[in-house]
């Protein structure tokens, strides 16, 4: 194949690159999904370097207070669509690069048509809807992603589904609930922060694409840039999370709740009124359970949960119980890391149970 | 037995502070959530949260011992 | 003072940020210097970020070539002012700040007085001859200047001359001879790391002037793309690297062959002959002086060379002897680190000079 | 007695590896910095090269010992 040997000079120049690697990131194909703060760097040097075919995907207009940090864009584009001014400017700096402009947000109804047509997915969004389904996604068509995500002075790298390695769900099994991780509109966010972070997404996608250096799998990198500290974190994949086949019906917009969901005694109370079909779990230890119980819940506990997960149907509702509401919390993720979609954290455990619904228990 | 505990992300603020260090000793990961858990509800919400002992994600039955370098970290959303 | 607070709402809304950080990057003045690899990242986030007045140094004009990894420029603009086509594109990213268009390379004659109208100065060239201006005009004017430079697939950053600390001479006292270390024009560099690297300077220059988190002062951080890996190097400033008073007169441009030089020893029995003033240094061992010696040459073993520094006149040219050539060296980089501004290595030391010029010594 | 010396930039073209492990004992950094020299002339024209002992810029002067993590740190000029 040939290609345009002036512009890719510096690389094809380079030790252990050269004209191979070159011709792989001409070939290749990457879907950056979001084009703001990580997109931008990402789209930039992507571009740069040469890679054949790149999506651009993002719903969002340009806003002045995304500037500070979205430096591909201009103050007189304020009200344009981000993808589609991408576009344009990127093939500016490069026409050989082949551009698909997706102008619309990642939903389950174009993740996985979308998806298959690239070889590797970078993710560069802002909201946890988006990650768990870009993450299920790639998991169904076996495709890597690139991971970024950044908190006030902080960021975090990783490449998921790589070869078989770890899924964002194996280091997050689920979503925190609404509010408690605000994102940058909320929290601020310095503006060189993204650029650091989306360079060594860029780094990834090339590492990947190109089969040099070692590729972040089964690794989290996390960068403080207050005091320049990294650090490389390392987790394994969990076989679970490879089982995913498809894609949530609530369009993952429920995404928190319908994970690990709170209830209160009074909720559990209607529900059994109601002949719910509950499966109870008492994860208290066997001592605890002479003060008081729930008569139809089944025991296990907390350091047994993980050996008899088996005992428990994962694709009906699952609510945990203990003294005060901790220690079924952690079942609770344990459950949720094992692939269970609906498990209930009962709020306050027996003892509020015992003093809101039956003041017959014997509080301890 | 004492430990230090490095702060990630938003666990940072729920905590109010970059390190924190327990009084009590804790004989695994999963004792220690729990402690964390009961004294930040907050970080309950997270729903995820990775405690690692030396650089390694900590399943919840990993022992602990006092030289262990642990830390927590949260999901993170922004972009 | 008023500033636009839609536009950088999302750092005022930061923790340990807000309105005051914002405040001093809008009151503050930044030089770049090398609008290429590292400039690009640097101007683009210093920019967005909203510091007050932009500096944009560079003489050179856009290739093709640098486009992969000079991504602010377009294939449509090559042949054009880098410095110039710079400013046009950030003036549309934010018309807040203040540029100043430098279409012209740092020299001895314009150095002093550019550099003193900016607070903060960055390094963003891509050769030591420019390094070591910047770094002695620096120390001169005492500026703190941001230091990044990339190798293949590493780059280094520090903050030099920054409240009292260490200069670029306190970590490296000498310019390596041309051609030992090639630039990213002969040894190929990958797009994206002038990205990172670039990222991390500018942010370096918003802690120096908000004041916000640790400043790399005394400190070198060194990253590695391939394998993610990246160290901190500390060092201490040195007193005799603040003592610099003036620049060089040659302009940099023989800053090598003038700092450290070797010498034939053809080449010192010519200069003997003419009564040039030298100051023969034999760096060996007392034991060793009795096989052979050069008559003229003082007696200062290695290891006392750094305590007896001060018998040596710093501004008269010096030659180091010893043995083969080796200890020597080592001898010349001290001298060089103390300030000395002319010194010689006698290549392959007495060896070489016994079979060369003075047949009666004997060898051993 | 033997070290693991991490190499840096154009150190590792010029030794051709990215650590260098010599077989010799040496006492101080000095001795060490004449061994490198001697094994690799090219060494010699950086002109300034930095020697760093558990992460710490070192002197000539500076003992060794086989527990030191070693690093050769040159100048580097890309931009």
């Amino acid at each position: 194949m040939d290609f345009n040997r002036e512009r890719y000079n510096r690389q094809v120049l380079l030790k252990d690159f050269g004209e191979q690697a070159q011709l792989k990131l001409l070939n290749s194909s990457v879907l950056v999904i979001g084009a703001g703060g990580l997109g931008v760097p990402v789209l930039q040097y992507l571009t740069g370097m040469g890679v054949g075919k790149i999506g651009v995907m993002d719903h969002d207009t340009i806003s002045e207070n995304n500037l500070h940090r979205q430096v591909l864009y201009a103050t007189d584009e304020i009200g344009s669509s981000k993808a589609r001014v991408a576009v344009e400017r990127l093939k500016r700096l490069n026409p050989d690069v082949e551009f698909l402009c997706f102008n619309e947000q990642l939903t389950v109804n174009n993740a996985l048509l979308i998806i298959s047509l690239f070889d590797v997915i970078v993710d560069c969004t802002d909201n946890f809807q988006t990650r768990y389904l870009i993450n299920d996604a790639c998991v169904i068509l076996n495709k890597p992603f690139v991971y970024g995500a950044i908190h006030q002075y902080e960021g975090q790298v990783s490449v998921f589904n790589y070869q078989g390695g770890a899924t964002y769900r194996c280091l997050f099994p689920a979503a925190p609930e609404n509010g408690v991780v605000a994102d940058c509109n909320a929290n601020g966010v310095l503006g060189v922060l993204p650029g650091i972070i989306g360079c060594y997404q860029a780094n990834e996608v090339v590492k990947v694409i190109a089969g040099i250096g070692e590729v972040l799998t089964n690794k989290l990198l996390t960068i403080d840039t207050l005091n320049n500290k990294q650090s490389v974190f390392k987790f394994q994949p969990k076989q679970e999370n490879q089982n995913i086949t498809q894609l949530r019906s609530d369009d993952y917009k429920t995404l928190c709740s319908s994970t690990l969901m709170s209830i209160t005694p009074l909720e559990l109370a209607q529900k059994l009124a109601l002949n719910e079909a509950l499966q109870l779990i008492d994860v208290r230890e066997q001592y605890e359970l002479v003060y008081c119980e729930i008569e139809s819940a089944v025991h296990i506990p907390l350091r047994e949960i993980r050996m008899r997960v088996g005992e428990l149907d994962p694709m009906n509702p699952v609510v945990l119980i203990c003294h005060h509401g901790i220690r079924s919390r952690i079942a609770c993720e344990e459950l949720l890391s094992k692939g269970f979609t609906t498990v209930y954290n009962l709020e306050g455990g027996i003892d509020r149970w015992a003093r809101e619904v039956d003041n017959s228990l014997q509080l301890y | 037995m004492s430990y230090t505990v490095l702060l990630f992300g938003v666990t940072k603020d729920i905590i109010g502070s970059s390190v924190y260090c327990p009084n009590d000793e804790f004989y695994t990961v999963g004792h220690l959530r729990e402690h964390l858990y009961q004294s930040f509800p907050l970080l309950q919400k997270l729903n995820s949260l990775m405690i690692a002992v030396n650089m390694n994600y900590a399943e919840d039955h990993i022992m602990l011992s006092s030289t262990d370098e642990i830390a927590l970290i949260p999901p993170v959303s922004g972009g």
